[in-house]
C-alpha cells in the first residue's frame, strides 16, 4: 500500500511500508549503500511526516518481509500480544511518538506495554524521536535480569569484563580477568570471544573461567562467545556452561547465513536452562546484535538497517536473554560512517531494545576504518549512561587485541559512575567492597599488593 | 574559599598498579594504573598515536612486486587481480564492490583459467594490505608444501586487490578450484595494525554467505604464529575436502594449539 | 508487574497552550504545547522540514538575469564580479577568499572604474542569495531616489558573487568610492531563509574590520519592512557622509522605527 | 624556542610554543583556514606528546602574542597569582593533567588555583584531555554569582530567556518572554539580542523588560545585548540597565575590530557597578565569546582558535561576571564544520571557563550552513548538563527568528532538568513554584490559564 505526503506541491510516494521506513530514517551510509535511503533532506521529513499518520494496526497487517518466507515475521506476528496492544491499538506512529514521550509512559506502563509492541512499530516511531527523547524514553524502562547476580536496577550501570587474547592463551586472558576485576568490571557476565573456534580450547577457557569464579566466589556469570553449535556440543559434554551466546540477525535469512535458526536457538536454551547453574535467576542466553549483518549477508530484504536491527530484538526476547547488547560501532563505516552515525543508532538501539523488554547493554565501540575516535566514544558512553543502558564492555585500555577494535575500558565504566552517580549489580559490588577492591561508596580504592585476588592469584597465572 | 595548600602540590605521576607484572603475559592495555578514574596521560598518548597508525594501515597498499618476487620460489604461478572498487574510497563504502571481480580482472580470468584445482588461494588486502606484505609469503612457505605434499593440486597465487573475503567465491568458481583459501588483512587494531586472516569455503560460487566457510584469524607472530597457523590451516582443508563442507558444519578438531 | 490499563489509552494530543494567542505578535516559536519535556510531533517535523529548507537556502543562487532586468530602471549600470571563491564549497570553507574578488574581477573593475563616487551599492549573494532575489529591487527602489534627491553621486550597481560584507572594501577603493553599502544576504534562519542585511563603510579600504561599519539587519517584509529600511539607511548613510564616519562612533540616533 | 618530537625517525619540530599549541589542537575548520593545524594525525599526537613536557612555566616566559603589541597579553602576566600558582608551578602541562584528573583537583582546590592559572595553560592542558575528561574536571568547579538570585550552585541549571524579534517590536518580544516565563525559562538573565542598535529602541527594551521584572517581583535580571557604547550612552540617561553585554575576543586586535578595549570595558563596568541594582551580589557584567572570532578579524597572530577564546577568558574574569558563554556553533562552519567539532569545543571552552573561574554558560546552537542539527545539540546538551554548565539559552521553539540559528528551546532545558535531576536558581524556582508555573520539585506543573502571568498579562500585550 503506498504513502505519500505533498511538501510545496511536491508529492512523494512511498510505495510500500519498509519503503517508507526506511526514508524516514536518519541518514546512514548503510543505508545509501543498500540504495534505501531517502535522496534528500526534504525527502526524509516527507517520509517522516506521512510515517507520523501510519495507523499502529497497519504494522500487523503489512509484514515487511513476508510471513510465508520468513520464520522471523512469523515469530513476532505469531507471538504478538494483542491484550498489551489493546491500550494503545488506536494510536497512529505519531500519537505514539506524543504518548511514549508524555509523563503517562512511565516505567511501570511501559514494561506491561512490550509484549504488544513489534520491532516494526519501536523502529517506527525511533525515527520520529530526537535524541534527547530517546534517551529520555528509554531511562523509564527498568529490565531486570538474573543469573548469579542482579543487572538492570535503576541507578546501576554492570559491565562485561572482555579479556580477549589473539591466541587463547589461558595466561593472557587470566590476566587481563584480574586486571578487570581489580578495576570493579565484570558483573554483566565475563566474556571471552576466542579467536579459534575449535571445541577443546573453548572448553578450557569455559573450564578456567569457572574455576577463577568458584575460587573467589565472585557472584557473577562467564561465558565463551563461540557460535552456538560449539556451545551446544560442549554442554553435552558437561563443560561448565553459565550462558550461551549467540550473534542474531532480524531475518531468516542473516541468521541463515550465521548459521542459526529459531529451531537452534530453542535447543540451545532449552539445553542451557537444564543444566540449572543459575543461583538467582534462569537468564541464560546472552545475544549480540548490530546495525548492517542483514545487508551485509544480502538478506535485508530492501529494508532499512535500523529496522533489520530491531526484529533481531524480537528473536532476542523470545528467550528471555540475561544480556543484549549492539555492537553498534564494530562493523565498520560501511554501515555507520562516522561517529555521528554511531551515535545516532546506538542510541536507537537502547531505546528499541527496551521498549521491547530487553536487558539492553551497548558496545560503546569504533573501528579504525570508522571517522571516529575516544571523543565521540566518551560522548556516547556519557548519553548512554543518562539513558540508563544495562551494560557496557570492559576492555583494558580500550584496545581489543583480537577482535581489532577500540571499545569501552574498565576506567570508562568508572568515568561514567563517578559522574552520573552509578553503582555495580549490588551483590558484585558487596564482593568488591569484600575483597577491598571497592570502597563501600561504589569507588576504587588505591590499588594495593595486599588485596586477596593479588596474593592469591589464578592458577593459570602461576 | 579554602586557601591553596602553602606546600607545592606532590608532583602527579600515577602509581603503577602492583600487578604491573602480569604484562609479561599479554600484549593487552593491562595494569595501566590510574589518576582518578582516567588512564595516565602517558599510556592515553600511546593509544592515540596507535590510532593514528591503525588509521594509515587502512590505507596501506600491497607492496606487489615484492611478493611477486617471492612467491616464484613456492613454484606456483602467479595472477593479479582487482575487484570492483576502484580505491580505497569506494572500497570502504561499497563492501559489496570489494566482493565481485572488476569486468577486467572477470574477462582475464575467463581467458587464463584452464582446467581446475583442488585449492585455490587467494592473497586479499583486506583493511590491511600491510598485513599480507608481511606474513603472506612466511606462511605460504609453510603451507604450500604440506598442501602439495598431501597430493593436493593448486591453482595459480591470486593476488588481489581491493577485496573483500567473498571475492574468493567468484574467483574459485572462475578458476574450477574445489576450495578456495583467502589470506586476507583483518581490519587494523591498535595493537596489531597487520593481522592476517584466513577464511576457507569448499565448492566456492557467489552468492555464498559466511556460514558456509571457516575462519582462523590473528594470524602474526604475535598472534598465531606462521607454523601453528601452517598446520592447522592445512588439517582443516584438508578435513574440508574429505568431508566435502565447509563452515558451521566443520568444526576445528584439531589440538594442535590447545596442546 | 502492573497490568496494563484495559482502557485504551487516551489518544494524546498535546494540549495547545492557553496563551496560544500570543502567537499573532511574534512569528516566534511560541506557545508550542508540550508533551512530557517533549514539543509536540507536529511542532517538531514543521521545525525539521524549516531546516531542510532553510539548508537549501544556503545553496540558493543569484538570480542575476532578474536582477539585471529589474535595476536598469533605477538608471545605474551594473556591473557583474566574483569573489576568489569558486564555488558554494571554496565560499563556506575559505571566508578569506569571499572578502577579495577573483583576479578577473579585479582587472575588469580596474579596467572599468573611472572617477568616484559618494556610494557604491553592492548587491552580494552571501549565505542567502534568495534575500537578494527577492528584497534587492524593492528596498534599491526606494532607497536609490532618494540617495539621487540628496545629491549623493551613485556609483554602479555592484553584483558580487560569492561574497563576504568585507568584499565591498576593496570594491569601493577600486571604484573610488566614499562609502560603500553592501546589501548582502545573512544566513539563513528557520522561519527567515531569506533576510537581508546592509553593511556600509565610509572610507572603504582593504584591512578594515566590522568597527569600522554599520549594520541594518533582518530587511525582509516579516522583519524590518523596506520602506523603515530605506529610510533608516538613508539617515544613516546621510550621517556617514556628513561626519566622515562609520562605525562604532555612528549611532542610529533615528527615531523612525522606535515610533 | 623550537619544541621536538620523534616518531618512527621523524622528528617533528614546532617552532615555538604557539605553533606547538596550534599543532595539538584536535582538528577543526578554522584552524585549518588559519593554516596553523597539524597536518597528519601522528603530527597532532606528536606535537600533543611535546606539549606534554613543556613546563607551565615557560607559559609565564614565552608570551603567545607579544606583550608590548596585546593589551590581553599585559592583562594576562600582570594579573598573574604567582601565589596561587606556586602550588602547581612545579609541573609540566602533562603533569597538570595527571593531576587535574585526580581525586586531588577537588572543587575548592581548583577554585583557589584559578588566579594562578593563565589562559595559555588552561588551553594547553584542554588538548591533553579526551571529552570525558572535560566534563569529569569541569563538574568539579562551583563557580557561584549573584545579582539579583544566586547562580552556579552545584546541581543547578540556570537558562537565559532570549526572546528576540526581528524589528524589536515590543509586543512580540513580550510575547516570547512571557512564553519563556511559563515555561521557566529566564533565571541566568532575560537577555534580548537588539535587532538595531538604535539608543532610544535599546532603552525602550530596557525600560519594558524592567518594567515586567517588577510587574511580577521576578527574582531575576536583564540585558539588552548591544554595543557597550550604547549601553554606556544609556547608563548616563539614567536607563535601567541591570547587566551591562559586550562581544569580547582574545587579542587586542580582535577587540579591537569589535569596537572595544580594556579601557573601555572598565569604564563600563565602573558605570554599571556605580548604579547599585543588584540586590545579593555586584557580579554585573555578561560576555560572550566564541571560537573563529580573533581569525574571522583577521587578528589571530598565528593562535589556534581555542587559544584565542581561552585568551577572551582572561578579558571576562578581570571584570568579575555574572554571566559568561560561549556562543559555540554561532558563527558557522567555516571555524566549527560540524556537531562533532562544536561538540568538542563546547566542552572546551566550558571546561576551560570554568578552570579559570568563570560562571560558564554555554550556547548550545548551530547555524543552517553547518553540518550539525539537532541531534548534535541533544548531544551537546546532554553532554554539558552532566559537565555542570552553569546555565543555557531558552530561545522559543529553539529557533532563534532574529538571529537566524538554532539554539536551545524552553523545552530542552525541562528535558535537561529531568533526566539530570537539575534545579533553577533557588530564589527564580520558589517564584515559579509561587506563580504556579512550576510544582515544587522543580517540574511544570500543567498550564492553565488561571496563571497569575496570564491573567495580568504586561501592559505591552495589551
Ligand atoms: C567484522 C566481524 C564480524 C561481523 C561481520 C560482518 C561484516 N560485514 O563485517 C559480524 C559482527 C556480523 C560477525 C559475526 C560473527 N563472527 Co565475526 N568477526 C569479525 C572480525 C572482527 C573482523 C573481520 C575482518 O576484519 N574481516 C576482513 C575484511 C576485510 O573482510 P570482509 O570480507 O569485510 O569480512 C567478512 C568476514 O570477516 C566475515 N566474517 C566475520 N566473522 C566471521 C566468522 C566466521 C566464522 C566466518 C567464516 C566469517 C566471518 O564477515 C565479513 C563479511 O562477509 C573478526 C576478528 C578478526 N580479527 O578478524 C571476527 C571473527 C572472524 N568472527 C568470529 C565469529 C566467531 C563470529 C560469529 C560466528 C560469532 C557467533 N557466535 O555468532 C558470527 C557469525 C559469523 C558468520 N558466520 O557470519 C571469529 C571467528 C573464529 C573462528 N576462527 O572461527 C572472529 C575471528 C572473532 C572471534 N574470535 O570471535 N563477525
Ligand atoms: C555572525 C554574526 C556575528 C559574528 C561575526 C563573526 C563572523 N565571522 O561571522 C560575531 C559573533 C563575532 C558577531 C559579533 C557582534 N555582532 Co553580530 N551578528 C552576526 C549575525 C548573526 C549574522 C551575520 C551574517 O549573516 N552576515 C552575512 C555573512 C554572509 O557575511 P559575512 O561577511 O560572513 O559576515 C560579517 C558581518 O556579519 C560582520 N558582523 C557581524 N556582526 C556585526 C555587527 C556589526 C555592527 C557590524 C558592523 C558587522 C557585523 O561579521 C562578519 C564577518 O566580518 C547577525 C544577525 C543577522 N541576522 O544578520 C548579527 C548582527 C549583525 N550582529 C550584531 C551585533 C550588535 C554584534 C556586536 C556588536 C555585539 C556586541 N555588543 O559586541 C558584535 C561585534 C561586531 C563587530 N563590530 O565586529 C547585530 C547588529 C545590530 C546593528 N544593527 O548594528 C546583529 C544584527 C545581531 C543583533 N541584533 O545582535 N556577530
Amino acid at each position: 500500500m503506498p504513502y505519500r505526503h505533498v511538501i510545496r506541491q511536491r508529492a512523494y510516494v512511498f510505495e510500500d511500508l519498509k519503503t517508507l521506513l526506511a526514508r524516514a530514517s536518519p541518514l546512514r551510509s548503510g543505508d545509501v549503500l543498500a540504495g534505501v535511503a531517502a535522496a534528500t533532506y526534504e525527502e526524509r521529513v516527507a517520509a517522516q511526516l506521512a510515517l507520523a499518520d501510519v495507523p499502529l494496526r497497519n504494522f500487523l497487517r503489512e509484514a515487511l518481509v513476508p510471513y510465508e518466507q520468513d520464520e522471523v515475521t512469523r515469530l513476532i506476528l505469531d507471538t504478538h500480544d494483542a491484550a498489551a496492544f489493546a491500550s494503545i491499538g488506536h494510536f497512529t506512529v505519531g500519537q505514539l511518538r506524543d504518548w511514549l514521550v508524555s509523563d503517562a509512559a512511565d516505567g511501570p506502563t511501559l514494561h506491561a506495554l512490550a509484549p504488544g509492541l513489534t520491532p516494526e512499530m519501536v523502529a517506527a516511531v525511533s525515527k520520529l524521536l530526537r535524541n534527547q527523547e530517546l534517551i529520555a524514553v528509554a531511562r523509564r524502562c527498568e529490565i531486570i535480569t538474573r543469573f548469579r547476580n542482579t543487572l538492570g536496577l535503576r541507578g546501576h550501570l554492570a559491565t562485561r569484563l572482555q579479556p580477549n587474547h589473539p591466541t587463547d592463551d589461558l595466561r593472557g586472558i587470566a590476566a587481563s580477568l584480574v586486571d578487570g576485576l581489580l578495576y570493579g568490571s565484570g558483573d554483566a557476565v565475563i566474556g571471552i570471544n576466542p579467536a579459534t573456534d575449535n571445541p577443546q580450547a573453548v572448553s578450557q577457557l569455559l573450564h578456567m573461567l569457572d574455576a577463577v569464579r568458584e575460587q573467589y566466589a565472585i557472584p557473577t556469570q562467564s561465558c565463551v562467545l563461540c557460535h552456538v553449535t560449539t556451545t551446544l556440543q560442549l554442554i553435552a559434554q558437561q563443560a561448565p556452561v553459565d550462558l550461551t551466546f549467540q550473534s542474531i540477525g532480524g531475518t531468516e535469512a542473516t541468521n541463515t547465513s550465521f548459521g542459526i535458526s529459531l529451531s537452534l536457538l530453542q535447543e540451545a536454551w532449552e539445553a542451557t536452562l537444564a543444566l540449572n547453574r543459575g543461583t538467582l535467576g534462569d537468564n541464560v542466553m546472552y545475544f549480540e546484535t548490530g546495525q548492517g549483518s542483514a545487508l551485509s549477508a544480502n538478506a535485508h530484504h530492501g529494508l532499512d538497517q535500523q529496522t533489520c536491527e530491531a526484529r533481531a530484538y524480537a528473536v532476542a526476547r523470545r528467550f528471555r536473554p540475561l544480556l543484549v547488547n549492539s555492537v553498534v560501532g564494530f562493523i565498520g563505516p560501511e554501515y555507520l560512517y562516522d561517529g555521528k552515525q554511531i551515535i545516532r543508532a546506538a542510541l536507537e538501539d537502547h531505546f528499541c531494545g527496551k521498549l521491547l523488554g530487553l536487558p539492553m547493554g551497548m558496545d560503546v565501540c569504533y573501528t579504525n576504518h570508522a571517522e571516529a575516535d575516544q571523543d565521540d566514544m566518551d560522548t556516547l558512553l556519557t548519553l548512554l549512561g543518562v539513558a540508563g543502558c544495562t551494560y557496557i564492555m570492559g576492555v583494558p585500555g580500550a584496545d581489543d587485541i583480537m577482535l581489532g577494535y577500540q571499545s569501552t575500558s574498565f576506567h570508562d565504566a568508572l568515568y561514567l559512575r563517578r559522574v552520573l552517580g552509578l553503582r555495580t549489580a549490588p551483590e558484585f559490588e558487596a564482593w568488591l567492597n569484600q575483597q577491598g577492591i571497592f570502597d563501600g561508596q561504589g569507588h576504587l580504592l588505591p590499588a594495593s599488593a595486599t588485596l586477596q585476588l593479588l596474593e592469591k592469584l589464578p592458577p593459570a597465572l602461576h | 574559599m579554602p586557601d591553596l595548600p602553602a606546600q607545592p602540590s606532590p608532583t602527579p605521576t600515577p602509581a603503577p598498579d602492583p600487578w604491573a607484572g602480569l604484562q609479561a603475559f599479554t600484549a593487552a592495555r593491562i595494569a595501566l594504573g590510574r589518576s582518578g578514574t582516567s588512564v595516565p596521560l602517558g599510556a592515553a598518548l600511546a593509544f592515540k598515536l596507535a590510532h593514528a597508525h591503525a588509521r594509515d594501515a587502512v590505507y596501506s597498499q600491497l607492496n606487489t612486486s615484492e611478493l611477486l618476487a617471492t612467491i616464484p620460489s613456492l613454484q606456483l604461478p602467479t595472477l593479479q587481480v582487482r575487484s570492483r572498487a576502484q580505491n580505497r574510497q569506494e572500497y570502504l563504502q561499497r563492501p559489496d564492490w570489494g566482493r565481485q571481480l572488476s569486468e577486467e580482472s572477470r574477462a582475464q580470468l575467463r581467458e587464463q583459467a584452464r582446467g581446475s584445482c583442488d585449492v585455490a588461494i587467494i592473497l586479499a588486502d583486506g583493511l590491511s594490505a600491510t598485513a599480507i606484505n608481511d606474513h603472506a609469503g612466511p606462511l605460504l612457505g609453510l603451507l604450500v608444501p604440506l598442501l602439495r605434499q598431501a597430493g593436493f593440486q593448486l591453482g595459480p597465487i591470486m593476488l588481489a586487490e581491493q577485496a573483500r573475503v567473498a571475492i574468493g567465491d567468484e574467483i574459485g568458481q572462475l578458476l574450477g578450484a574445489r576450495l578456495t583459501l583467502v589470506l586476507i588483512g583483518e581490519r587494523p587494531g591498535l595493537s596489531a595494525p597487520h593481522s592476517l586472516g584466513a577464511y576457507f569455503t569448499y565448492g566456492p560460487r557467489p552468492g555464498l554467505t559466511d556460514e558456509a566457510r571457516n575462519c582462523v584469524s590473528n594470524i602474526r607472530p604475535e598472534g598465531l604464529p606462521y607454523p601453528a597457523a601452517a598446520t592447522k590451516l592445512f588439517y582443516l582443508v584438508q578435513e574440508a575436502l574429505r568431508r566435502q563442507l565447509s563452515g558451521v558444519g566443520l568444526k576445528d578438531q584439531s589440538d594442535l594449539l590447545a596442546a
